[in-house]
């Protein structure tokens, strides 16, 4: 049986028991899945496991507080859930993970990038199939081989945890953890490499196209403020309506350091926005700075204390200046 | 009369009631020479401060942001400032990755009694900031600059020849 | 009936150059990945092929407006409070070039509410008359495309001033309207009508390539009786996250909000998008809210575009059928499955 | 040439007297500073007005004070969030801006000839203040006027300075009603609808018109069925979050009802005939 088959198996034994099971299924062409809601055996029919499942579907999990859900999650979504739970925003006893080896999925972006330079595009796309190794997509009459080390996600290119960090039905055999691709982090090392004023200039650039629809914070599964964002409250005024690129960035600050300690850099902001504005890069680097500082990662231990909730008296990597 | 000469530039400060803010009042009564660029909040403890506040105060134009609070094991609060040195650690690592100078942010600790302490850092922190002289602004930005970083992270998108 | 024209490619750069020297002319160019409408820079090529990321709503209505600035001040020696406000009305002279028929027919949802009788909107009113669309039709169509569902089509001349439609070596140009005929004499530009057969073809092939629409003449009566059906709202907008990708990218959403900005004695009012998808739009100051979850939220949205406006504006549908809110939803939420299950709903 | 008509621009206007109606509701009295704006301004019992106040932004008020006396335009305003709480703030020579008039008003003209009862709960009398007195003022034109008003405690009753005049008068009947009972409170004690039950209005050739919290209105609405009044004799209004207040934002809509331009005053009939949104 494979894995795909053996998930809906076990998500149809565990549902009548479950409001309802998140996973994916086909969307409405062949390059796009979409998150799904299973609450008939009918609906675990569509279940999709594979290389376009690109949606973390823990962010659904604290709206759905006080109701017993099941969540379908590939490594990286299980480390959301995890941090979830270290904050106690969902209850675990609520919570039923399905879970298998996951290898790895795309990041559309790319994908829509390499079809551009074959001179074609994503909106014409009529087939897609993956092996692991290559994505095959077909667009406007041409076929794309795309290697996946070209169009995965960043996050897959250097995933450490390809299986589910904690899961309560995990199917198949476990998918081998891949080796780190340096091009993972072309966008922070190419922030790295540039000089102050030229890091304005790149986000000035970038912001400027922000539409401000908050896509990269509804997506984020550790946005769990929701409805009572400070980005939108007048008490108190964060920001103002004014369309400048200083309101727009001062939200994506606002937002990575709220997450400061808390990202598993599942990358669903970036991947959300629909502007392609590269946002996951400052939680990249923020990760970086809290790994450094205190030697932590989020989302890996549900009995782990974020470290901007606790402190040491003496910190070891922290040097205070002198003066 | 400022002690450095020249034009004055805009420097918040964020004291703690306790300590620093008392330590400032200290330099004053004890009328230590100080520049005069630093306008001061008052905040209950630097526990208190969300380093929002200072990303927001460098974002729309400040050009320099202090932070003072007790010395460590000397919190009011017993341990806000245990915190706040873990927050505004990460922040101060955060900005250059803005595009903002990480000179123009720094923390420090400052007892009551320690007047001269204020002068030192208040003059330390402003001469720092005139240094890198008045805060680049994202909204002038020179054209330049952003045709020279518009390529700078190869991206895919909804490209398609025309 | 007006001159048919036609403009070559290489000559394109010349006739941009020309419009670009008497108003602000705005064309889609690549952006970080993104295609959006920026002012024209000879240095920088505008991109034609695929439809903009973001349509170019904002040449007329843009995502942040000063309605009027206000100030406090006083007068006279007891020092009485005075308020001046000072609105600025006027609009610059522009040229949307190189938008696709959607994005250009989408003000025409946008007219019949900013230009009604009762309230005319002096702020959309001088935009919309300041600005020409130099539109250009389809030769090809994507997944997400429905404009014939919503009475539309890819060579839709609906809403725009010139219509160019590409053919071997650069486009025929037509005038569509009275507007747009001025523009047609720069000498970048030469007779078209040898060409007019082939942009006859290339438009009746791309209509073709669309297929038949299904029916949703019905969807007005349709929605309106699935309004308390919230478990099928439930089950439409279960994947959907509440952002506002969806109405800030949609040509024909129009809603907005209205917040004072300033500090101290002065600042402004502004006019800004806002998207119903969002809590706050219609959260009331007691803390109640008439749409309190997103499921409600979507059935207004839909709703809006399907029935309500419709019913308003002689069963005119408030979508130009652009496919953006499908294809830019980080989760692909697909309106035409909604009002299609909403329609299929309403015939069982 | 002149500027076109600015929906959006506020007049500016100057509070004469405000008055501390509760420890929450504040009636503010205005007039335009432009005096021929103000001569030559017209509305209708029930229309709205838009209150600026510029910086923090503006809220949707009914002018509750009647055509018939043009002194000033007056509106109650209830605490509730940033724009009422600085608008509570204010005191007379300030200067607000005010939208006005938006919305429909009551429909006077069907009224006339009518035996009327007036329902009104808490903030709720606001609405129904500025028809009761432009009856008032054309007594003639109406038959039978009874008003009732109610309100939690005799501190939460709004106009408290008008209800010796109200209830004295005898050309109409005014009832006054609280929750529970309070020292020297000398009227009704109960809650609105069992009151108006108690009142017993007869429905044939009457309109009653209500207005107030929701729960009450729901409960009102359920006596006036017991009284046999039909859907089309009891008038309401509704209270909606309104930006533009001219039919455009987006939010007060109910359905393709938007309460700004085809309301705030509706009929039960018609509020029966919308989707529910309230």
């Amino acid at each position: 049986m494979s894995r795909l088959e053996e998930l809906k198996t076990r998500i149809k034994e565990a549902l009548p028991g479950l409001e309802c099971v998140i996973g994916w299924q086909k969307g409405y062409d062949a390059l796009h899945n979409t998150p799904l809601f299973m609450r008939s055996a009918e609906d675990v029919d569509k279940l999709e496991w594979g290389a376009l499942n690109v949606h973390n579907p823990a962010v659904y999990l604290p709206t759905m507080a006080g109701k017993k859900v099941g969540v379908v999650v590939k490594g990286c979504d299980s480390r959301s859930v995890v941090e979830l739970l270290q904050e106690n925003l969902i209850n675990r006893d609520n919570i039923v993970i399905f879970a298998a080896g996951c290898d790895g999925v795309v990041d559309l972006t790319k994908v829509k990038a390499k079809l551009a330079a074959a001179g074609t595009g994503a909106g014409v796309v009529t087939a897609v199939s993956a092996d692991g190794k290559t994505v095959s997509v077909t667009a406007g009459g041409k076929t794309v081989a795309m290697p996946m080390a070209e169009v995965a996600a960043d996050k897959c290119l250097r995933c450490q945890y390809p299986n589910a960090v904690l899961a309560d039905t995990f199917v198949g055999t476990p998918a081998p953890q891949p080796t780190p691709v340096p091009s993972a982090n072309a966008d922070l090392d190419a922030l790295d490499a540039m000089s102050v004023p030229d890091r304005m200039a790149f986000w000035r650039y970038h912001m400027d196209r922000c539409i401000r629809c908050y896509a990269c914070r509804n997506a984020c599964p550790m946005c769990v403020c929701r409805d009572h964002c400070i980005a939108q409250s007048r008490e108190p005024h964060w920001l103002s309506q004014d369309d400048s690129v200083t309101e727009k960035l001062m939200f994506q600050v606002v937002h990575a350091m709220h997450l400061a300690g808390r990202c598993t850099e599942c990358g669903e902001c970036q991947r959300a926005c629909p502007m392609d504005i590269p946002v996951l890069a400052l939680k990249k680097h923020l990760n970086r700075t809290i790994h450094d500082l205190f030697d932590y990662q989020a989302g890996v231990d549900a009995a782990a204390i974020p470290p901007l909730l606790q402190f040491k008296t003496e910190e070891v990597n922290i040097k205070e200046r002198s003066w | 009369m400022p002690v450095l000469t020249g034009k004055e530039l805009r420097i918040v400060g964020f004291l703690c009631n306790w300590c620093s803010y008392g330590g400032a009042d200290t330099a004053g009564v004890g009328r230590f020479n100080q520049p005069t660029d630093l306008r001061i909040i008052r905040v209950p403890c630097s526990g208190r401060i969300d380093p929002l506040f200072i990303a927001k105060t460098l974002i729309n134009g400040a050009d320099g942001v202090l932070v003072s609070g007790c010395h460590p094991r000397d919190c009011h609060y017993a341990e806000g400032n245990f915190y706040a040195r873990r927050r505004l650690e990460v922040l101060k690592r955060f900005l250059p990755i803005l595009g903002i100078d990480p000179g123009r942010f720094d923390y420090t600790w400052v007892s009551a009694s320690e007047g001269q302490r204020w002068q030192k850092v208040v003059t330390a922190f402003t001469e720092q900031i005139h240094t890198l002289g008045p805060a680049p602004r994202f909204d002038a930005v020179a054209p330049e600059l952003l045709a020279k970083v518009a390529g700078a992270i190869s991206q895919g998108g909804n490209r398609v020849a025309a | 009936m007006a001159a048919v024209k036609y403009i070559s490619r290489e000559k394109l750069p010349e006739w941009l150059k020309a419009l670009a020297a008497e108003r602000r002319l705005l064309v889609p160019v690549e952006e970080g990945g993104a295609v959006v409408f920026r002012a024209y820079d000879p240095a920088k090529a505008p991109v034609f092929g695929s439809d903009a990321t973001a349509p170019p709503k904002g040449s007329v209505f843009p995502a942040s407006k000063e309605l009027f600035s206000y100030t406090y001040g006083k007068e006279g020696e007891d020092a009485k409070p005075t308020l001046t406000l000072d609105p600025k009305t006027t609009a610059e002279p522009t040229v949307v070039f190189g938008s696709k028929p959607c994005g250009a027919r989408g003000f025409l949802i946008f007219d019949r509410v900013y230009m009604g009788k009762k309230f005319p909107d002096p702020y959309y009113i001088a935009a919309r008359e300041a600005t020409v669309f130099v539109t250009m039709a389809c030769d090809t169509v994507e997944n997400t495309c429905f404009c014939h569902w919503v009475g539309s089509g890819p060579a839709d001349p609906a809403g725009s001033d010139l219509l160019l439609t590409p053919v071997a070596g650069g486009w025929l140009v037509e005038a569509v309207s009275a507007k747009g005929e001025p523009l047609l004499a720069s000498p970048a530009l030469t007779d078209g009508a040898a060409k007019a057969a082939e942009a006859e073809e290339v438009k009746a092939k791309t209509r073709a390539a669309l297929g038949e629409a299904p029916d949703i003449s019905t969807s007005k009566e349709a929605l309106l009786a699935r309004f308390d059906d919230m478990d099928f709202w439930r089950d439409q907008s279960d994947k959907c996250i509440s952002c506002g990708a969806c109405t800030y990218l949609c040509p024909t959403c129009y809603c907005f909000s209205i917040t004072d900005e300033g500090s101290g004695m002065s600042g402004k009012r502004l006019r800004s998008w806002d998207a119903c998808m969002h809590f706050q739009f219609t959260l009331e100051a007691s803390g109640h809210n008439p749409r309190p979850t997103k499921a409600h939220r979507l059935k207004n949205r839909v709703g809006h575009k399907f029935s309500y406006y419709p019913t308003l504006h002689d069963g005119l549908i408030a979508c130009c059928g652009c496919g953006r809110c499908v294809k830019s939803c980080p989760v692909s939420v697909d309106i035409r499955e909604i009002v299609q299950n909403a329609v299929a709903k309403a015939k069982a | 040439m002149s500027e076109p008509f600015n929906p959006y621009l506020p007049e500016v206007a100057t509070i004469l007297e405000t008055v501390q109606e509760t420890h929450n509701i504040m009636t503010f009295r205005v007039r335009f500073d432009d005096e021929a704006k103000m001569a030559a301004f017209k509305f209708g019992p029930g229309q709205v007005g838009q209150l600026s106040a510029a910086g923090i932004g503006e809220a949707t008020f009914v002018i509750n004070s009647p055509p018939t006396r043009m002194d000033y335009l007056q509106f109650s305003v209830m605490r509730t969030g940033e724009v009422t709480a600085k608008l509570h703030n204010l005191v007379a020579g300030d200067k607000v801006g005010v939208r006005a008039p938006l919305g429909k008003p009551f429909p006077v003209e069907d009224l006339k000839g009518k035996d009327i009862v007036f329902v009104g709960g808490g903030i709720g009398m606001a609405p129904l203040r500025t028809l009761f007195l432009y009856m008032l003022d054309n007594r003639a034109d109406f038959g039978k006027i009874r008003l009732l008003y109610g309100a939690r405690s005799p501190l939460d009753m709004a106009f408290s300075a008008e209800l010796p005049e109200w209830t004295s008068r005898t050309d109409i009947e005014t009832t006054l009603t609280i929750d529970r009972e309070a020292d020297g409170w000398e009227h009704k004690v109960g809650l609105i609808p069992n009151v108006l039950l108690e009142m017993a209005p007869k429905a044939e050739n009457c309109v009653a018109i209500t207005c107030g919290p929701p729960i009450m209105i729901k409960f009102t609405l359920e006596a006036l069925k017991k009284l046999e009044f039909p859907d089309e004799q009891i008038l309401t209004t509704l209270e909606k979050r309104m930006k533009c207040g001219i039919g455009i934002c987006g939010r007060c809509n109910i359905g393709s009802s938007y309460v700004c331009v085809d309301g705030p005053v509706y009929t039960y009939a018609q509020l029966k005939a919308l989707p529910n949104e309230l």
